[in-house]
Formats: C-alpha cells, structure tokens, sequence
C-alpha cells in the first residue's frame, strides 16, 4: 500500500516539474531519474524481486541492460551523424 | 505443468523455484527487447514528421497521465489479490482480480479514445515515420494489456468453477508478474514517449 | 592455396581485388597481404596441430588414453597468443580506415555525385556541369571525391581495382575516394542485391591522362548537335512527341524520362540523360555494346533484354527504330 | 498453469490416448517423439534447401547460365538462405537438444512437455507456410536479409510471406528456447551442478538464451515490415523520411547472434564427442564453457560488421572491426581446448569423430576467413561477394553441418536402437568432405576475382568460369554424399547392427539407459556425482593418470569387445549394463547381450521403487494452437476471414490447453 502511495506521488511530481518553467532544464533527467524509481518500486516490491530468488533477477536483468546497451549504441550510430536518413530524396 | 499430478504439490526442480514463474521471468527479459526495439524506432523517428502533425500538436499530458494512473493502480490490484489468494480468500481474489482487469479495460478504452483524437487530428499510421513508431509501439502495449486482461478474466472464472485448485496462488503470481511488467512498460513509454518533449 | 597465386598472375581477371590499379584499392590490398600471410601462418600451425595429434595418438592396441583435464598455463597462452596477433591486424586497420575515410581537399579535386538506380548509375560532375551515366570518366593520378546518393532501393558502388565499396542507401549521401593509376577502363558492378535486374547492374570507370579528360570534360559540355539528316529529324521529334499511331500517342514519349541537352523539350529525369549517349561504349547499365544491332534489340523490348528495367516496352514500329536510333547515332 | 484438479473422464477436454500410430505422433508431448519429428521435418528441409541450391549451380555451372529466370533465382536463392537457417540447422540442432537434453541432465522430460509439442508445429506450420507462397504468387525474393526499401517491394506477396512465416518461425523458436532454459535450470537431476554438465547442454542453454534475446528484436523488424507492407505504414520508406539503415541495424542485431544460434550446438556436439572417441576428458571444460559464453555474450556487439560498406562512418567502422577481431579470441580457445582433447588420447576413428574433425578443420578456415571480414578496408572488397558466401558456408555447413552430421551418426544409436554403418558412414564423410571444399574453396577464389553474390549470370571474360564449373561439380558430390547418407539409414533400418545402451562407451548419462530409452527415460534418476558421470561409474582413475575400467570383481582393463556391469549404486545394477567397450567399426564385433534384453515395464519398475511415475498425457492443443498460426498469416494477406478463423483456433487451442486435465488414465 505505501508503495502505491509512492507511486502516484511520483507521478503527480512528473506532471507537476513538466509544467514548471523553472525547471525547464532540469526536466529530461528529473523525468528518468521519476521513471526509474517508479520502474524499481514496481520490480522490487510489486514482482516481489527484493525478496525472490537471485536467479529471476539475473533473467530479468540480462535481458533490460543488454536492451540498454544494444539500442544505444544503435541509436548513437544514427544520432553521432545527424539522425535517421537527413536527406530525403526528391523523388519516389 | 510437467509434474501437475494430484495431488498438487510443489514438483522437485533442481533449484527449487516454479517452472512457470522462471518461464515468465524469462519471458518478460525476452519481453524487454521487444519494447527496446519499438521504443529505439519510436526514437528514432520522433522528429520525422513529414507534413503531418508532430507530438507536441497532439499529446494531451494531462488525459495520458490520467490513464498511466489507472495503469498504475491496476498493478496495486494485481498485488492486493495476490495477497488474498496466499491469505487463502479467493473470494476477495476475484474481486480485485476483476478490479485489475476493469483497471485494464478502462486503460485500453482511454487509448483508443486517444488514438480516434489523434486520427482526427491527421495523424494516421500511415501519415508519417512518426505516425507509424507511435501508433505501432502503443499499439503493441495495448495488445499486451488486452492479453492480460483476457488472463485475468481466465482466471477469474476458473477460479470460481474450482478450477485454480485450493491453494494455488501460482497462475496467479504468474499472471501478476506479467501484468505488472506491462505496467512498467508503460512507465518507460509514458516517460519517453509523452513526457520528454522532443527536440 | 596454390589457386590463390594463379588467380593473382592471371591477366583476364578484369574485377580481381587483388590488382588494384590505384591508391585507394592498394591500401585496402596491403592490409590483405598482411592478414593473408598471418591466415595462413596460423591456419598452417593449427590444421598441422589437429592432424598431427588425431594421427599421432590414434588407437592401438595397449595404448591408454592420458587422463588431464586442462593445464591452465596453456590455456592462458593459448588466449592471450591471438589477441596479440588480432592486436597487431588492429592497429594498420583502424589506421587504415581513417585514412581511407579522409575527404581529398585541394582545388582540383573532382567532385561527382553518384546515384544508384534500378538499374543504371547516373553521374553528376556536380562543379562541371555533366551529368552521364554508367560510364565514369575521371583522371588519372588524382583522388576523385565521390558523393554516393540513393534513389529507389538499396545498390552498391564498387570498382574492385580502384577502391572499396559503398552502399548506395535511400536517403543517406556517403562518400568514396577513387584513384586510377593509368589510363584504361575498370570494370565494376553493382554489390547490393537490388532486384530483378541486380546482375545487369553493371558500371565502367574510364581514366583519361589527364589531359585527355579535359577534352572529355569539353566535349561533354557541348549541347547535342541538331539531327544532321532527316531520318535523325524524325528521331528527335519522335523522342520529344511520340507518334502519332495509336500504340505511342498520348503515351509517355522518350523525352518524358531522358534528358537531351540542346534537344527542346527532352528534358526527362527519370532514365539516363542522353546528351552524348553515342560517344558512349555500351549502354543500359553497360551490359550491352553501344552498337546498331544491339540499340535496335533493346528499343524493341527493353525488358526482355534486362528483366525489370523500367524503360517499358513502347511498341515501336520497325520504321520509329530505324528513326531513334539513327538520331541517338549522331549524339556524338 | 494446468493444475491439480479431478480428472475428468472424456467430454470436451479428455486428453488422448494414443501411444502409437500416426495419432499419437500428432499428439505426443514426449520430447523424444518431439525431436525425431523436429529432426526428420528439418532433414526434409534440409533436401528442399539442397535441391534450391543444385538449381542454383546448375544455373551458375556455365557462363551466362539459362536454366533460371532471374525472378525464379531470386526466389531460390533467398529461400534456399531462409531454409536452411530458419527449417534446417536451428531445429536439426533443436532436434537433438530436445531428444537428448533430459537424457543428459537425468530428467524425465523438459519442464513444459506441451509447450514442446507446440513448438515443433509452429516451426512446422512457418515451414509450410513459408513455401506455401511458391503456389500462391512467389516466394519471397529480396534475399533472407530482406533489405528495406527493396523488400517493400509490392510486386509480388513473397516479403509478406518472408515477415510473416519468420514470425511465425520465431514463436516456435523463442517457445522452445524459454522450454529449454527453464528445463536445465530446474529440470537437472540431483548433484548435476552447473559445471558438472555435458557441454552440449551448456551450449543449448547459452544458445537458448541468444534466441531468447534475438528473436524479439527481428520480430520487431518484422511486424515494422509488415505494416510498411500490409497497412501503409512508413518504417522503412525513404520517400517519407525513414531510414532504410533501421532495417539493417534490427535485421544485423538479430543475424549475428543468429550466426552463433547455429554455431554453438554444433560446437557442444564436438565437445561430446571428442572426448568419446578420444577416450579423455574434455581439454578445458571450464575455458569451452566460457568461451561459449563469451561468444555469445560479444556476439552482441559485433553486428555491425555486416555494414561496413554502409556507411557508418570511420569512428563505428573502427569500434565493430575491433569487436570482431576479439570474437575471434574465445574462438580460438575453444579450437585449441578441441585439439588439446585430441591430444594424448587413445583416438579411434569412427565417422562421428571424423565428422567433429572435419568441423573443427573446415572450422579453422571458416574463423580465419572471418578475421579478414574485420580488415574493414579489405572488407570493402569483399562484401556482398562470393568471398563471403564462401566463408559463410565454411562456418555453416562445414561447421554446422559437420557439426549435426557429427551428432546424427553419435546419437543415431541411442535415437533408433541400431547403428548406422560405419563403413558407409566414413564414405558419406569422404565424399561430403571433398564435394564441400570443391563447392566452397572456389567461392573465396570468385570472391576475390571480384564476382559479386546473388548474380543469377555472370558474364564470360572475367576468369569466373572455371571455378563456377569446379563449385558446381563440388555441389552435386555433396548431393550425392547426401544419398549415401540416406542409404545408410535405410541399411541401418533394415539390418543396422543393435546398438545395446552404450555403444561407444561413452562419457554422460543418456547413455546409461536403453537404447531407444523408454518413455520415462530412467527407471530411476541418477545421482550424479562427477562430471561425465557415467564414465566415473565405469572407469576409475588410476594414480599414474590412467583410467581402468571398474569389474564387479574389481579388476581393470584395456581390453575390447568385453560388456561388464557398471559399477553404480544407483540404478542397481539394470541401466548401465549392455555398455560395451565395443568398436562398431571393428566389423564382426558381437552384438551386445543388452540387446535383446527385456526391460521391465515402465510401471512395474516405478512401482517397485514406490514412485508411480506419471508422465503427462499426449495433448491435441499445442496442434490446435500452432495450427492457427498460419491461418492468421494468411488472414493478414488475403482476408479478415481467415484472420478470425486462425484468431478463433488460437484462444480456442489456449483455452483448451488450459482447461483439460493433467493427465488421462491410460
């Protein structure tokens, strides 16, 4: 129950920190930073892996970090030269 | 299901963890590639709009953070009727079962309220690159959620037939181990794909 | 091993990687000497290995198998032996590919955008004013800075003798430098399976002395020379309008996808621009020799003779052939 | 997900019954039946691919070859790619790693028999389904890469047939290898640890595991492919500002760990039987392990080496020309550990050793070819020529192929009951041998004569002719070597020598029951106290290093064509016995007494050890399921129809799945 509290207070702060000006440079790691905790409450207490065996961790694990990694390196292959296909042709 | 002879009783495995439940955890790893790579195309494509609309013409923070909540709490149901089932209650375990599932159902019913704004307001699968990693990557999550909820309502009447046997919170741990994966999906979605503006 | 030392001595190999002919392609080829000698090296050593021990302890009566499980010394050797060999390939390599990757600078470099299509090449010597096809003419003894540019689908732009490949992707512009020794023509073909046609897909590099490129370079420039004789007049004019006969009027002429300098109205950007098509050697992604017999087989049904091409068959008449070719004969 | 509940007699549910006929092979949740199904369906397909390839060397045999049109050649050359990675060495592997993987860590079956059953009918289902497109308009035809924009191609319905068939492939994939991890992580039998397991086994969970991660990420580029093609969507259409490149890099992410998905359990057949015929130990166990795991661990990191002509510039160039190079390291450990096995030992050459020995020497080529794919400039020459198709097929066939043959003539035996001749068995291997390297040492030469791949001509004049005509000569052995294995099968069938349990005396535990093992596979389970336990039940290690055999009576020797009785206390006495320290090869040799030895009934022994052992009921809703699959395939190509029909099949086939009872009285 207290975790469920937390959760919807994370939420109503990411709403809130998205309207606030002030913080208009801050937002994007606040937003990760919000969206992370609220991945970890949800895995650790609600999927129970604080408490289960370390093998469901290591399954679940591999598989988020390899997708971490994997797709960021893809994504910076595309971003380090300016994004997906900058010139689109003329003709089809 | 290797072992499922009566009577029930928890079959040996080497590590003495459930089958299933190694199944699904295996599974939801599985599962994170699959969001990845919609996820990285959506990101890749956020900005190539074409002439169509672009993400900040369309998305309504307030309304997607309504239905991210419902999701939200949809995960505290799953909990709460695990934990009558392991209290041995299965009647309160249907009941926030079927809530999980209205929690679910009201989620997909906001989504497509969603997607019908935004095809009325020109973005359409195929208006845009932008078009289709949006409404191919919320699609797929919403496919999942209806899965869901199609085992949740299984299990809802199975358990009420006697079917789930006497003690057997395991389908559901299983299915609730699922359902809150979905759940954090959307964190991530709702946080990359709604919250951070693009650039 | 000895059919890699005959394929290299050999004369009629014209797309060999293994002769290159200009800067770029022999940098890429020492770095094969070196790794080709180490592959053999190590393929030597361990294959000898291999045999040597199913030989040496095969079964024989009274012989006992030893019993080890490992020796940890060796098996750290046996690591750390490659990594340096792939240490000392990765240095000339990573070294190599930046190399190969600089942009030539200089005032006399040539600039030539370079665009795959279904299934011709088009150039554009986008600071000379030229747009051709298939065929490439640059000079000798200089970097040619090539713009690689998609189209319709994936292609690739290789000229095994000169330089390395590029993949010609839709939407994205790369680059390759070329160089060419001495005069001659290299050839090349598409890399990239790109559909029916992908073998059809072929390509020339013509180097000049540098001297005789200008005069190519002047040439081009000039506009097509008016039709000299009336069968010609008939061509151009059944080029830009079509005939008048059912099967071609009101459909698309030869002028609605090939450009002619000089020729009103021909203006086409879709197929090969054919401002000095004659001067030429071959023709539809130099598959065919640029002569009579063969101009006349292709205008008669051009997907026969190339599956895919998307010139379509017009149903010409043996009379409108003998009219087109005869003007695309005087496109010196 | 099916527990305990009364079972129910007959009505809607009932399970079925059959334990022989063609029903019960419809039917069947046995991972034995499984894998001989898986096995023979992939050796089917393994002729079909073959035959797409003798078509596309006849064409290839002389210059301007016209026995194909280039529609029909395209069509063959991408699905011969897309059979025989997809319908051949992913499930012949599979085959074996379902019939032997309970075998070998002492389980009775895998932990989810059902889920097994529908894996194989939904590879079965994507097979035909995928060829069913050659009846209905065109195969597919972009090449198994199935490069965007050119896949979008609308001319024909083959690249929806591609998206959807390979999806279809990867359920059954991504099923099973859930299926198998979860079975050696729970499924082993009591003292099995990790690192007392069989390297095939590790090899299955490692490569279980680059399917599980792999799959996902190609069947996201296929659903993207499939709404471009199918709903107007615009993942991969330049015209509308997407990046074909997105593309290769989701096909590249899934094709390299996919090199490795049918490297790998080739790989763990030549470490099983290696040390078999070699009489050792495996050089190295920890290293071979580990290495297997670096390998598909880097594996990862390496895709983008197929896209070094691409254009990605000299900085991503460099980083995956590094990461390639390194690849190369655990490989080599694991060579030299193979050699080091060889070493010392008491080698006897039977045709599976001979076959891993060819994998382990056509494997050093295809390695050594790789390392110069990472010269990134060289590779600029070599890319998307014969030089790769070269290399790829030293990796493919003369590793994997190798590699299963190795398997087929190892487990044969224990799969049948009866071994396969060995005198046929090395002809096989010979002609197999030099009809590969005729086929595929000349494709390096046309390689780097600059003969580019998927031409269906190539031009006279440019010195390809004759090593066309030596690479066509070369595929047309390798078909006749094929029917030399098919004769030896039939031989083997009809008169093949009895195989008795232990043929080979061999090293792990499928060995210790019956050869074909009995449904419940052990009558007990073994408790396992070493690894290559079975071989620590018949020998001990004598104190100069040596290891003698252990005799009732205690005495030791070398000597052949001797049967003794396992020293083991667990089973008493029944499983091990029939090993016979036997060369099949040494021809005359005695059939082995075990063969004509009765077993008692499965039931009667479990009863006597007080355990009923229930084995789960064969099921009709892993077919059922699987065979909605398809329908919804063709529901998306042709009519909505079709589309709930396949839908219904599906949640009609779960629902069964779920409601019918565990088990039936048989």
């Amino acid at each position: 129950m207290k975790i469920a509290v937390v959760l919807a207070l994370i939420t109503l702060a990411e709403i809130a920190i998205y309207y606030i000006p002030a913080l208009a440079s801050l937002l994007i790691p606040l937003l990760v930073a919000f969206s992370f905790a609220k991945f970890m409450l949800v895995i650790l207490w609600f999927m129970h892996l604080r408490f289960d065996s370390r093998i469901f961790t290591r399954l679940f694990a591999a598989g988020l970090l390899l997708t971490l990694t994997v797709f960021i390196l893809m994504l910076l292959t595309f971003f380090l030269r300016g994004g997906p296909a900058p010139t689109p042709p003329g003709i089809t | 299901m290797s072992a499922a002879h009566p009577p029930a009783e928890h079959p040996h495995t080497s590590t003495g963890l459930d089958n299933a439940k190694l199944a699904m955890w295996a599974f939801l790893g599985s599962e994170c590639l699959f969001f990845g790579s919609f996820i990285s195309t959506y990101l890749l494509y956020r900005n190539v709009t074409g002439d169509g609309p672009t993400s900040a013409d369309l998305y309504d923070i307030p309304y997607t953070s309504i239905s991210s909540f419902v999701l939200l709490m949809s995960s505290l149901t799953m909990v709460l009727a695990l934990s009558s089932v392991q209290n041995g209650d299965r009647r309160a375990m249907r009941i926030w079962l079927m809530a999980t599932a209205f929690l679910g159902l009201t989620f997909i019913g906001g989504q497509v309220f969603e997607f019908t704004t935004f095809v009325e307001e020109g973005l359409t699968l195929s208006t845009s690159a932008f078009g289709s990693s949006f409404f191919v990557l919320t699609g797929f999550h919403g496919a999942h959620v209806t899965i869901g909820i199609l085992m949740l309502l299984g299990l809802t009447v199975m358990s009420s037939f006697g079917r789930l046997g006497p003690d057997d919170s395991r389908p559901v741990e299983v299915v609730g181990l699922y359902w809150h994966f979905v759940d954090i999906v959307w964190i991530v979605i709702f946080t990359v794909i709604y919250l951070i503006p693009s650039g | 091993m000895a059919a890699f030392a005959l394929s290299a001595c050999s004369t009629d190999t014209p797309q060999s990687v293994l002769q290159p002919q200009g800067e770029f392609a022999r940098k890429a080829d020492a770095l094969w000497d070196i790794t080709f000698a180490i592959a053999i090296a190590v393929f030597v050593v361990v294959q000898g290995l291999l045999l040597y021990a199913i030989f040496r302890y095969r079964h024989k009566p009274g012989r006992e198998a030893a019993q080890f499980h490992g020796n940890t010394r060796l098996e750290i050797a046996m690591t750390i032996i490659p990594a340096l060999i792939l240490l000392g390939l990765a240095v000339p390599t990573v070294a190599t590919v930046f190399d190969l990757a600089a942009e030539p600078t200089g005032a006399d470099v040539i600039h030539i955008s370079v665009e795959g299509r279904q299934f011709w090449w088009r150039y554009d010597y986008t600071d000379l004013d030229i747009v051709t096809a298939n065929e490439l003419h640059i000079p000798t003894g200089q970097p040619i800075d090539l713009s690689i540019e998609g189209y319709d689908v994936n292609h690739s732009f290789w000229v095994p003798r000169l330089g390395g490949t590029q993949d010609v992707v839709p939407g994205r512009t790369s680059r390759l430098t070329l160089e060419a020794d001495d005069p001659g023509t290299y050839l090349g073909q598409c890399k990239e399976f790109c559909g029916l046609s992908h073998s059809n897909m072929n390509l020339r590099v013509i180097a000049h002395d540098p001297g005789d490129f200008e005069q190519w370079v002047s040439d081009q420039q000039e506009p097509a020379a008016a039709p000299s004789d009336s069968l010609a007049a008939e061509g151009a004019e059944l080029f830009v309008n079509g005939a008048a006969d059912a099967q071609f009027a009101g459909g698309p002429s030869c002028a609605s996808c090939h450009a002619i300098e000089g020729l009103d109205g021909a203006v086409g950007i879709i197929g090969p621009n054919l401002t000095h098509f004659a001067a030429r050697n071959t023709f539809a992604g130099a598959i065919f020799q640029n002569n009579e017999s063969n101009l006349r087989a292709w205008l008669a049904n051009p997907p026969e003779r190339k599956p895919g091409s998307q010139m379509p068959n017009l149903q010409l008449t043996t009379g409108q052939i003998d009219a087109l070719v005869a003007y695309l004969q005087t496109l010196e | 997900m099916a527990t305990a509940v009364a079972p129910q007699q007959g009505g809607l549910f009932a399970r079925p019954t059959a334990k022989t006929g063609w029903w019960s092979w419809m039917t069947t949740v046995d991972h034995k039946k499984i894998g001989i199904l898986y096995g023979v369906t992939a050796f089917f397909f393994f002729i079909v691919g073959g035959v797409e390839a003798l078509l596309i060397r006849a064409q290839l045999a002389t210059p301007n070859g016209e026995v194909l049109s280039p529609a029909v050649y395209n069509q063959l050359f991408t699905m011969h790619g897309l059979t025989m990675i997809f319908f051949v060495v992913i499930p012949m592997g599979t085959a074996l790693m379902n019939f032997l993987l309970p075998l070998m860590i002492g389980a009775r079956d895998v932990a989810f028999p059902r889920l097994n059953a529908f894996s194989y009918w939904v590879f079965l289902s994507a097979g035909l389904f995928m060829y069913s497109a050659f009846l209905l308009g065109g195969a597919p035809d972009g090449g198994w890469f199935g490069y965007a924009p050119l896949s979008l191609d609308p001319v024909t319905d083959g690249m929806t047939y591609y998206s959807l068939g390979l999806q279809i492939a990867g359920i059954a994939s991504l099923a099973g290898a859930i299926n198998f991890i979860v079975t050696i992580i729970n499924m082993r039998a009591p003292g099995m640890t990790l690192m007392r397991m069989p390297v095939f086994v590790w090899m299955t969970l490692i490569t279980s595991f680059l399917l599980l991660f792999a799959v996902p990420v190609i069947g996201v580029a296929l659903w993207e492919l499939m709404f471009d093609r199918l709903f107007g969507a615009n993942f991969f259409d330049p015209a509308a500002g997407a990046d074909p490149l997105l593309w290769q890099h989701l096909f590249w992410l899934f094709g390299h760990p996919e090199v490795y998905i049918m490297i790998l359990p080739a790989m763990g057949i030549v470490s099983e039987v290696l040390p078999a015929f070699s009489r050792k130990p495996l050089f190295g166990y920890p290293a071979i392990v580990f290495s297997g795991a670096a390998i598909a661990f880097m594996g990862w990191g390496v895709w983008a080496h197929h896209m070094f002509a691409a254009g990605l510039g000299p900085v991503a160039n460099s980083a995956f020309a590094l990461s390639t190079m390194f690849i190369a390291v655990p490989t080599g450990v694991k060579i030299f550990n193979w050699i080091g096995t060889i070493w010392g030992g008491s080698v006897r050459l039977t045709t599976p050793f001979l076959f891993s020995a060819g994998f382990v020497s056509m494997f050093i080529i295809g390695g050594l070819s790789g390392v110069t794919h990472s010269i990134v400039p060289h590779d600029a020459q070599q890319t998307d020529t014969y030089y790769v198709v070269g290399h790829l097929h030293y990796v493919l066939f003369g590793g994997s192929i190798f590699g299963l043959f190795s398997g087929i003539y190892y487990w044969w035996p224990k799969v049948f009951g009866r071994l396969l001749s060995e005198k046929i068995g090395k002809f096989h291997f010979l002609l197999m041998l030099v009809g590969f390297n005729l086929t595929f040492m000349p494709f390096h030469i046309l390689g780097l004569l600059g003969m580019p791949r998927r031409q269906y001509y190539f031009p006279a004049n440019r010195g390809f002719e004759v090593w066309n005509l030596l690479a066509s000569i070369g595929a047309f052995t390798i078909a006749v070597s094929i029917l030399v294995f098919l004769y030896n099968v039939a031989v083997s069938r009809k008169k093949g020598e009895a195989a008795g349990a232990d043929p080979w005396d061999a090293r792990t535990l499928e060995w210790m029951t019956t050869s074909p093992p009995p449904e419940h596979n052990f009558d007990a389970i073994p408790v396992v106290r070493h690894r290559d336990d079975f071989w620590y039940r018949k020998y001990i290690t004598t104190p100069e290093g040596e290891s003698a055999r252990v005799f009732a009576g205690g005495a030791a020797s070398d000597e052949e064509q001797h049967s003794s009785e396992a020293a083991s206390d667990e089973p008493p006495s029944s499983s091990a016995e029939g090993a016979s320290d036997r060369e099949p090869n040494t021809a005359g040799a005695a059939p082995p007494e075990s063969s004509s030895e009765e077993r008692p009934h499965a039931g009667a022994s479990a009863e006597e050890q007080g355990h009923g052992i229930h084995l789960p009921s064969p099921s009709y809703f892993p077919l059922l399921t699987a065979a909605g699959m398809p329908v919804i395939g063709y529901g998306f190509i042709y009519s909505p129809i079709l589309l709930a029909a396949g839908a219904v099949m599906l949640l009609v086939g779960a629902f069964g799945w779920v409601l019918e009872p565990p088990a039936e009285e048989a």
